[in-house]
């Protein structure tokens, strides 16, 4: 086990903290899709971190995790831009719902 | 080497949290980029090379691209949008004081981890030989999990048709060669640069049998290379695709699952390759999946049917 | 033969679902009854043994005993006068409805007259009372619709005494006919209660001295046919459910058989005083009627209470009723007849009136005379006495019936009137055929005559000085006490009203007024959270649950 | 016996359920095929009813078991009780649909009409013929169902309203009726009906919970038994087309509640549990005070018909008082008055559907002088009345009889009293009725429109002659007290 | 010995990047900063380049080393006409 | 042979999708209901074995578990998927009235629909904790553009509400997966229940994230925002699916988890809390569901609702509740599909859905108005329902395990049902002047029509065979524990 708490850890809950407060106080999608990302990246950290400290070098499968992860996460932030673009776009008028408040 | 770490680290934590708070939206896309690189690096650090090279790649290339497209558009659409007030005070207050709980949380829970040796990925690396390819990483993913792949390139497919069906496109004109836009620097940017970055993509989908690489970081930098092009204004999004356009595009999910049923009567299970054949059969695969996500990338970043070449 | 018997109430029945059709015109309806009282004359004659039929009702078992078959006799020929006198009702504008209740009350009358058991007799009764109003409103002025309101409220008041009388009778003695009566009682845990119940349920119908105030106003309203049967036989309906359903010489019950006959005594005095001072004929007769029947509860009284045996009080009884239903049924139809100037006519009428009074050689002499030689002798002396009221009473009758020389003529119908005539000569007859030999030469003794003639000399003395010593002729309201005690029960009844008025708008409405207006509506005004406090909550849910593991480990 | 004859239960529901799917397939056009439909469907279930009549007769089980859960079944079971109910029912059915005809002769909307009506009566028969506490909740609640759409059927805002209050009330009935149904089979572990009951073992140390469980299952019958403070929906549920207010509101909504509390307390309790509880004289006062009650109210009301829906309301409070008393001639005058009061009321019912068709008459005060101009319906409606009182020769004398003796050998004195009070209270909202109906001159000028039509005036005069019949051929076998002895007499 | 050189490389490659970051920071307007980027930090990384190279001690990561210096100059060189063209044209509109 | 159906089940669909994707309009009625058909014969075949002998397992790739992925298709699987054959079989013979040939995206709209089926038997046959993320994405994402196939204008914002939500969903689930990898070191549902018995906070917190981020899928009410929207908009069809199989997959996932991978942490406090959100769930759900004035939204908040009742199991955790919740989730499944598919008939008809504006739609539309009626009585769990069954159910569970508070729940949630489907099926009696229309469409035809009304039938059917469905189900996995 790693003698000194890993830097890294203390990123990843960083990341995940910084990314649940944009998540709830950003009311710009755009700006929520950016924090969901930065929660998304503090997720494939932790899991990178988990592969690291097993034992007997790094285990492939939390990568493959990671992997398939950052795929994942790249497509659907690209169909919620392509969302966001298009309500963005759209004539002001019926553009937003009052929904945040 | 650990006080890099620690600096790196802090750096991350800091550039997430400027890219959030930042006053406007310019300001937290490039944050956001800057981080993506970051943490590249810090993956490269934590000796994972695959993750380093997607993130790179997908991560902060790809995604940034696309983030300061969109920005770009919604610039024109509406211009004072970025910077809109955030949430009242008290529930930015909530906010800041719940998820610093959280993150202590994690932290907390990360750091009591008793992480034991008897481990899938322990035993992945064991049975490693099995799998026709060196490269763990490559294995599980091709291999051993290859069920979670396949899934995967589903959701790239039902992405895509989703931007499809949403028809904003950040299709680009094709150029009708006015310089007086155009500097005579991009010619030079398209000829000189996408040969080697289309070289570079295809070696990393063929390394990932032996090496850090693979489908995904090659196919993304071949996506990249696409993005390049249209930038320079070589390439120009067209709604009409072609047979052949959408064969290449489902080419990774159709091989994929073909090979799969048409093993399954001999191997007694999906997806299982007869010894013989493993490193064949997972070259293939690996190279019709690096097509179809390079493409699916390049078409979800124009958010077109298809991309067309400009007849000079 | 005994079949018969169950055709005596059904005919009729049916007829009056003819009539109520219109198929039946007034010719059928007066045809129909003069069949059924023809009919009802053979049986009399005849006489039947008892019939059990336990499909019908409750188990319905049919005969007739003695006074059953007298009154069979009295009834056939009553019915069969009223209806010849009232076939101008028959034909008149409501003349269906009034011919189906004519033929309901005799179908009813004949039921009461043949039911033994409990059940039977009460469905007859009911029916007969209900029908009768049908005949009391017939004219639908204000005044009769006033008389037959108070006729069904005594009338129903009545019914539920006798209702509960019997519940408690047949819960333990079951369907018990006239003559287990005796066993009946012996097994009730209260008998004098039931006895109570029943004599004050029959009491109404008869007219006894409380619940008499219904009389003399319903029987003055109905046309005269109707009064005439009203008056003679459907009263007596009571008179047969007192002897069949009580006991006689049951210890346990002397108190209601002395109170009754107290109360038969009291109203014979009072009703023919008060009759005295009516202004009209029918009322006058009405008050006979009251009288006479406060004397008829006298030996039943004393039979219930166990004062005279039966064998000699039972036969005296239904003598006394069979010569009042006569006489009263002549005199009521003879109102009819009275109408045009016709001395000869009104002479005729006298002699029911000497006969109610008892006088010699009339029908009245010997009932009343079989009347006295059963009771002890003071009481014999209050009959006689009761003899000079009822010719106070008569002679009453008389000033006010007898046609003024200047009313108009009236075309005479021949039929009626004959009709009429064998009435009156039944009434002089039947009485002496049936009275045994005893009671015959009882009547002609010295003492009995001088009784009878004293009385009449007294009352027509005392109403020569009281006719000219009262000068403005006092008025008493009809029904006397019924006026009074009406206008109390219509204010209590205006006050209740608004009382439950007030209790029914406090009790809440349906279920939607209990979710007061301001819950609801804050319930419905609520909103949507926006997403950052979605995220809030989201977020203390993450938190909440390791914490609640950790609690619950 | 083959299968077949031993399922007699489940044809007899599914004829009218067959019926109900035709009459909704057929749609509106097809108004000669649809009259087809129910009068054959009528007429087969009399004929099955029939059948089940004669073997139950002679001491034949028909049962069908349909398992729904593991521990749990769908049970049809027809015992002398159910034959009661369910030939009421059947006869019933018959005549109201010949005069529903008549009477919705130009109506919109027939098909649905007859559809539901069709679906009522399975909902009906299913709760007469349910072996189970269960079974009989899915049809009670069915029943519900199929009604609303009757109820609300003219689509005009009044009647919406009254749906809507009918349905507040029952459904809010069926959920506590439901909780306590899920008691009884946690607690007993089946909720089957078994003469005599299955609790008793339960009563020395459950007997604060059978308490609350009894009040729950009363609670939620109540709605539908219109138990005072849960009639509210009765007399506004009033606007609904005359035959829906006649059977359904006269005859099978109200009976299956009572039906209901004549199950619980005797199959399911158990007459001397439900005593032993003091849960007897809790009924018999609550029962007392809607006689009570309803009669008052009644005599309060202007419209014809929201008179006879509070009559209804303190009439079927008999059933549940000769019931509650528990002493075996108050409960034959209970279930007996089951059939009387149907028989009499539908007449009564029906004479005020005939009176409004023909002469558009609702008030109290345009009824002046029918009774010359309709002199059968009024005649029938005043033998309803009088039956009503409990004038003897008609069939509600024989309840009163029955229900007085039951009462005084159960040594309840205070129950004649009710009984009494309430004749009287009927005879101050019925006898001026009557009086206005015969001798009141007519107010409204003779517009030559005479009796009612044929199509109305048969079941009139079949129901009216049948009340008669029952009251006067009382101790006859096949009469209704002889099979309610019959009942009684098997049951304990 | 070649560690001597390789750090003496490193230290000027630092020592340009100081000066590129000093001109970004303190230069007014967009032009003089581009020109500092480009210049100093493309320079400083060709000394950092030759010097980890030395470090290396394989030809085969010279080589790649070099080729990855000749990509990001050209890259920087190319984004920096760009921006600049961009401001030029953009300011030339406002004006 | 039978441990490839499960592949089949799975592979069918997505191909299926995939060449419909990419054979474009060519193909298009014939090719994707016979891949329907196909599925639907592949899934009873798959469910006929497991009825028969017991769960079916297939290791994919050959790789036994804690290293590959297996398939495992065992009781409430089975019953799962048939509910989605049941419902997709309806849903495709629906969308050929309004996703025919000739309409717009038609190509785009059966494409995602068999990738949809097929995402949904994934996850239900998966018993991997990382593939149960993929396939929960692969659910979303194909549900997200199905929604957005009615006309990208007006369904855009909620779209990307339905999005963020999700995505943020996920990512917080693979942050669970991620923790409880790390302690129990495989990814296997059944392996990972004793290492995260004994994991003290990580434990915690892993459980916290997997519940939470499933919550959020299943939009259970703190999370719900997004629902209504997006099923209130959507097309017809696919708002039948969304609320019918897709919020019940996240669902079904916190059933499954609760009884295996978390069945050794000790739960008692937190069953509670899943108790009170599900009571929450239907007391907000139905008085929303109250207050809307459109009829779509009235029918998506009652899927808020009756969510909730599927939450009961937990505090009552007894063998009955089990079937109860389940048979519930079925019950609801196929009820709320129909009273959407005869939505979308009225929305056909009328052109618009304000409910104040459809009074007398009983003559034009007597089919779908019957199938909204027959639907509704299950929806209100009224008997005979499949609806009442579950009711029932869970009643008894509540009263024989004494906690008599979630008994009142459920009386009062069923009394809340019937409240706002009344208020609703009032206008289809009311007599007026006929529905106010915005652009007349055709009287439904029976393609549209008769789905809507088989699956009300179906609902009111399963009140009387709910016996066979239950046994196929079996008792609550591991009842010994």
């Amino acid at each position: 086990m790693s003698s000194i708490p890993d830097p890294f850890g203390l990123a990843a809950a960083a990341l995940l903290a910084v990314g649940f407060y944009g998540f709830v106080t950003h009311r710009h999608p755009l700006r929520r899709l950016l924090a969901i990302n930065i929660f998304g990246n503090g997720v494939f950290m932790t899991l990178i971190l988990v592969a690291r400290w097993m034992p007997g070098g790094p285990d492939p499968i939390p990568h493959a995790m990671v992997l398939t992860g950052i795929v994942i996460a790249v497509s659907a932030t690209a169909f919620g831009l392509a969302l966001v673009r298009r309500s963005m776009t759209q004539e002001d008028g019926d553009r937003r719902e009052p929904d945040d408040d | 080497m650990t006080l890099f770490d620690s600096v790196l680290a802090l750096l991350i934590a800091i550039l997430a949290w400027r890219s959030v708070t930042a006053p406007d939206l310019y300001r937290g896309i490039v944050l956001f980029i800057t981080l993506g690189l970051m943490l590249a690096l810090s993956w490269a650090r934590l000796d994972a090379p695959d993750l380093a090279l997607a993130e790179a790649a997908i991560g902060a290339g790809l995604l940034g691209i696309l983030l300061l497209s969109t920005w770009r558009v919604l610039q024109r659409a509406a211009p004072r949008q970025g910077s809109d007030e955030p949430a009242s005070y008290a529930v930015r207050w909530l906010a800041v004081v719940g998820s610093t709980v959280f993150g202590g949380t994690v932290a907390v829970a990360l750091y009591g981890l008793q992480v034991g040796s008897d481990r899938a990925g322990a035993e992945a690396l064991a049975s490693l030989d099995l799998a026709g390819i060196d490269q763990p990483v490559t294995a599980v993913l091709l291999n051993f999990r290859s069920y979670d792949t396949l899934l995967e390139m589903g959701v790239l497919l039902m992405a895509l048709i989703g931007a499809l069906l949403i028809r904003s496109p950040l299709a680009y004109e094709p150029w009708h060669g006015d310089t007086a836009v155009e500097s005579p620097l991009m010619s030079v940017l398209a000829k000189v640069f996408t040969p080697i970055v289309v070289l570079v993509g295809i070696f990393l989908v063929w390394a990932g049998a032996y090496g850090p690489g693979g489908a995904f970081q090659g196919g993304a930098v071949l996506a990249g290379a696409g993005v390049l092009l249209l930038l320079c204004r070589r390439l120009y999004g067209d709604a009409d695709a072609t047979l052949l356009l959408r064969g290449l595009l489902v080419l990774g999910v159709t091989a994929f699952i073909v090979i799969g049923l048409l093993l399954m009567p001999w191997q007694g299970a999906f997806l299982a390759y007869p010894p013989g054949l493993v490193y064949v059969l997972l070259v293939v695969i690996e190279f019709s999946l690096a097509v179809s996500i390079a493409l699916s990338l390049l078409l979800l970043f124009t958010g077109t049917h298809a991309v067309r070449a400009v007849r000079s | 033969m005994n079949l018969l018997l169950i055709l005596l109430p059904v005919l009729p029945a049916v007829m009056a679902l003819g009539a109520l059709s219109g198929l039946l015109g007034p010719r059928g309806t007066t045809c129909a009854v003069l069949v059924t009282s023809a009919l009802a004359l053979v049986l009399a004659g005849v006489g039947a043994d008892g019939l059990h039929l336990d499909w019908l009702l409750l188990g319905t078992s049919l005969g007739l005993d003695a006074t059953g078959r007298a009154l069979l006799a009295v009834a056939a020929l009553v019915w069969g006068a009223a209806a010849i006198s009232s076939r101008p009702l028959f034909a008149g504008e409501a003349g269906p409805r009034y011919s189906m209740c004519f033929l309901l009350t005799l179908a009813a009358n004949l039921g009461v007259l043949i039911a033994q058991d409990v059940a039977a007799f009460y469905v007859s009764f009911a029916v007969m009372t209900y029908a009768a109003y049908g005949l009391v409103v017939h004219d639908g002025t204000d005044e009769a619709v006033r008389a037959g309101r108070i006729y069904l409220v005594l009338s129903v008041a009545g019914e539920c005494l006798l209702l509960s009388g019997m519940f408690l009778l047949a819960a333990e003695a079951g369907n018990a006919t006239a003559a287990e009566m005796g066993a009946a009682y012996a097994v009730l845990t209260h008998p004098e209660l039931v006895a109570g119940l029943l004599l004050a349920g029959f009491a109404v119908k008869m007219g006894i001295l409380p619940l008499h105030v219904w009389l003399p106003l319903a029987h003055p309203a109905a046309p005269v046919p109707a009064s005439a049967v009203l008056s003679g036989l459907i009263v007596k309906g009571g008179l047969l459910g007192w002897l069949r359903f009580l006991p006689d010489g049951e210890p346990a019950l002397v108190l209601p058989g002395d109170v009754l006959a107290m109360l038969g005594l009291a109203g014979a005095v009072l009703a023919a005083l008060i009759g005295c001072f009516q202004h009209r004929a029918k009322t006058v007769l009405a008050y006979s009627t009251v009288s006479q029947m406060g004397l008829l509860a006298l030996p039943v009284g004393l039979l219930v209470a166990g004062r005279g045996e039966a064998a000699l009080l039972i036969p005296v009884i239904a003598l006394f009723a069979v010569h009042h239903a006569l006489a009263k049924g002549a005199l009521f139809l003879a109102m009819d007849h009275l109408k045009g100037y016709r001395p000869l006519l009104a002479a005729v009428t006298v002699l029911p009136v000497l006969a109610l009074v008892g006088a010699p050689f009339t029908s009245g002499l010997v009932a009343k005379g079989a009347l006295k030689s059963v009771m002890p002798d003071a009481l014999a002396t209050l009959v006689t006495l009761s003899s000079v009221t009822t010719t106070l009473l008569l002679l009453r009758f008389l000033v006010l019936a007898w046609p003024r020389r200047d009313s108009q003529t009236v075309e005479l119908r021949r039929v009626a009137v004959a009709a009429w005539l064998l009435l009156i000569a039944a009434g002089l007859v039947l009485p002496w055929a049936m009275a045994d030999a005893v009671h015959r030469d009882y009547a002609f003794q010295p003492g009995v005559l001088r009784d009878a003639v004293w009385p009449l000399l007294a009352g027509m003395i005392v109403a020569a000085v009281a006719a000219r010593a009262i000068r403005p002729w006092w008025r008493f309201p009809e029904g006397d006490v019924v006026a009074p005690v009406e206008r109390l029960l219509i204010r209590v009844h205006g006050a209740l009203a608004h009382v439950l008025e007030d209790v029914l708008r406090a009790v809440p409405g349906p279920p939607q007024r209990l979710l007061s207006r301001s819950i609801l509506s804050r319930l419905l005004g609520l909103r949507e959270p926006g997403i950052p406090w979605v995220g809030l909550q989201l977020l203390a849910l993450i938190l909440l649950l390791p914490v609640l593991y950790l609690l619950a480990a | 016996m083959s299968a077949l004859y031993e399922a007699m239960p489940l044809w007899v529901l599914m004829t009218s359920l067959v019926t109900a799917v035709l009459v909704f397939i057929a749609g509106e056009p097809w108004q000669r095929l649809r009259v087809v439909f129910n009068v054959t469907g009528a007429v087969l279930k009399l004929v099955l009813v029939g059948i089940m009549l004669r073997g139950v007769h002679h001491g034949h089980e028909f049962a069908v078991h349909l398992p729904l859960l593991p521990d749990l079944a769908i049970v049809l079971r027809a015992d002398a009780l159910t034959m009661l109910f369910a030939t009421l029912s059947a006869v019933l059915w018959l005549v109201t649909t010949i005069y529903a005809l008549a009477y919705l002769e130009h109506a919109p909307n027939r098909a649905r009409f007859f559809g539901f009506f069709s679906l009522c009566v399975t909902a009906t028969m299913g709760i007469a013929t349910a072996g189970n506490l269960f079974t009989f909740f899915i049809f009670y609640e069915m029943l519900t169902l199929a009604t609303w759409p009757l109820v609300v059927h003219r689509g005009v805002s009044r009647s919406m309203t009254a749906g809507r209050a009918y349905l507040q009330y029952t459904l809010a009935g069926g959920a506590v009726f439901l909780l306590g149904v899920v008691l009884i089979y946690a607690l007993s572990g089946s909720g089957d009906f078994v003469a005599g009951g299955h609790l008793r073992h339960l009563a020395d140390d459950h007997s604060g919970m059978l308490i609350l469980i009894f009040v729950l299952l009363v609670a939620g019958l109540g709605v539908k038994a219109a138990l005072v403070p849960l009639h509210g929906w009765l007399p506004t549920a009033m606007v609904a087309p005359a035959p829906v207010s006649a059977l359904l509101h006269a005859v099978a909504v109200v009976k299956a509640g009572a039906f209901g509390i004549v199950r619980v307390v005797y199959d399911v309790y158990g007459v001397d549990l439900v005593q032993s509880l003091g849960l007897g004289d809790m009924l018999a006062v609550a029962a007392s005070i809607t006689i009570i009650y309803g009669s008052v109210r009644a005599i309060q009301q202007t419209d014809l018909k929201r008179r006879l829906a509070f009559s209804t309301v303190s009439q079927v409070s008999y059933i549940t008082l000769g019931i509650a008393v528990g002493s075996p001639l108050a409960t034959i005058g209970g279930l007996v008055h089951l059939v009387h009061q149907g028989l009499m009321k539908i007449t009564l019912f029906f004479c005020a559907g005939g009176y409004a068709e023909t002469h558009g008459i609702h008030a109290i005060r345009e009824l002046d002088g029918i009774g010359r101009r309709m002199p059968w319906t009024t005649a029938m409606f005043t033998l309803g009345a009088f039956g009503m009182i409990g004038v003897p020769p008609l069939a509600g004398f024989i309840t009163k009889w029955h229900l007085g003796l039951g009462a005084v050998s159960a040594g309840q004195y205070w129950v004649i009293l009710v009984l009494l009070a309430s004749t009287v209270l009927n005879a101050v909202y019925f006898l001026p009725l009557l009086h206005r109906v015969w001798f009141r001159a007519s107010r409204q000028e003779d517009n030559g429109v005479g009796e009612a039509p044929p199509g109305l005036l048969g079941p009139i005069l079949f129901t009216g002659v049948a009340s008669v019949a029952a009251g006067l051929f009382a101790a006859f076998a096949w009469s209704p007290l002889g099979w309610v002895e019959l009942i009684v007499e098997r049951e304990y | 010995m070649t560690d001597w050189i390789s750090s003496m490389f490193i230290i000027a490659g630092v020592g340009f990047f100081l000066a590129g970051t000093v001109g970004l920071l303190r230069f007014p307007d967009v032009f003089t900063r581009l020109h500092a980027l480009t210049k100093a930090d493309n320079t400083g990384l060709g000394l950092l380049g030759v010097g980890v190279a030395l470090q290396g001690q394989s030809f085969r990561l010279a080589v790649l080393i070099a080729l990855i210096w000749f990509l990001a100059v050209t890259a920087s060189s190319i984004a920096c006409h760009l921006v600049a063209r961009h401001n030029l044209h953009s300011e030339e509109g406002e004006r | 042979m039978t441990e490839h159906l499960p592949v089949l089940a799975v592979f069918l669909p997505l191909l299926g999708g995939v060449l419909q994707f990419l054979l474009g309009s060519r193909g298009l009625p014939v090719w994707p209901l016979a891949v329907a058909a196909l599925t639907v014969g592949c899934v009873l075949l798959l469910v006929g074995a497991v009825g028969s002998n017991g769960s079916i397992e297939h290791a994919i790739g050959g790789w036994d578990p804690p290293l590959g992925i297996r398939l495992r298709a065992d009781g409430l699987a089975a019953v799962m998927l048939l509910l989605t054959a049941v419902v997709g079989a309806a849903v495709s013979v629906y969308a050929l009235g309004p996703h025919g040939k000739a309409s717009p995206q038609a190509t785009h709209f059966w494409a995602l629909w068999l990738l949809l089926w097929g995402s949904l038997n994934a996850l239900f046959l998966s018993a991997d904790l990382f593939n149960i993320y993929v396939t929960l994405e692969l659910v979303t994402l194909s549900a997200i553009p199905l929604v957005l196939l009615a006309g990208p204008g007006k369904t855009v914002a909620a779209a990307l509400r339905y999005l963020q939500f999700a995505l943020f969903g996920s990512l917080l689930y693979l942050l669970g997966v991620a923790i409880t990898y790390g302690l129990a070191g495989s990814l296997d549902l059944a392996l990972v229940g004793p290492a995260l018995a004994d994991g003290g906070l990580a434990a915690g917190l892993a459980a916290g994230c997997l519940i939470g981020g499933v919550l959020v899928k299943a939009a259970i009410v703190p999370c719900h925002v997004w629902l209504p929207p997006a099923h209130g908009n959507a097309p017809a069809a696919v708002s039948a699916v969304l609320s019918a199989l897709v919020v019940k997959a996240a669902v079904y996932l916190l059933l499954r988890f609760w009884t295996e991978p978390l069945a050794g942490l000790s739960g008692t406090l937190v069953a509670q809390l899943l108790g009170a959100l599900g009571a929450a769930a239907i007391f907000y759900g139905s008085i929303q569901a109250f207050r809307q004035e459109r009829l779509k939204l009235v029918v998506a908040y009652s899927t808020v609702a009756q969510l909730g009742y599927m939450l009961l199991f937990f505090p009552l955790a007894v063998s009955q509740a089990w079937d109860g919740a389940v048979y519930h989730g079925l019950a609801h499944g196929v009820a709320k599909a129909s009273l959407f598919l005869a939505t979308g008939n009225v929305i056909a008809y009328v052109g618009h859905d304000r409910l104040r504006e459809l009074r007398g739609l009983d003559r034009p539309l007597a089919l779908s108005v019957f199938a909204f009626g027959l639907a509704s009585v299950s929806i209100m769990g009224l008997p005979p329902s499949g609806g009442f069954v579950a009711k029932w159910l869970l009643l008894s569970a509540a009263v024989e395990t004494g906690q008599w508070w979630w008994a009142v729940v459920l009386i009062i949630g069923g009394l809340l049902a019937a409240a706002y489907i009344i208020r609703v099926l009032r206008y289809a009696f009311l007599q007026a002047p006929g529905p106010a229309v915005d652009v007349q469409g055709p009287v439904p035809s029976a393609v549209m029509a008769w789905p809507a009304t088989l699956l009300g039938l179906l609902a009111i059917l399963m009140g009387f065979t709910a016996a066979p469905t239950l046994a196929l189900l079996g008792g609550l996995p591991g009842a010994t524990s």
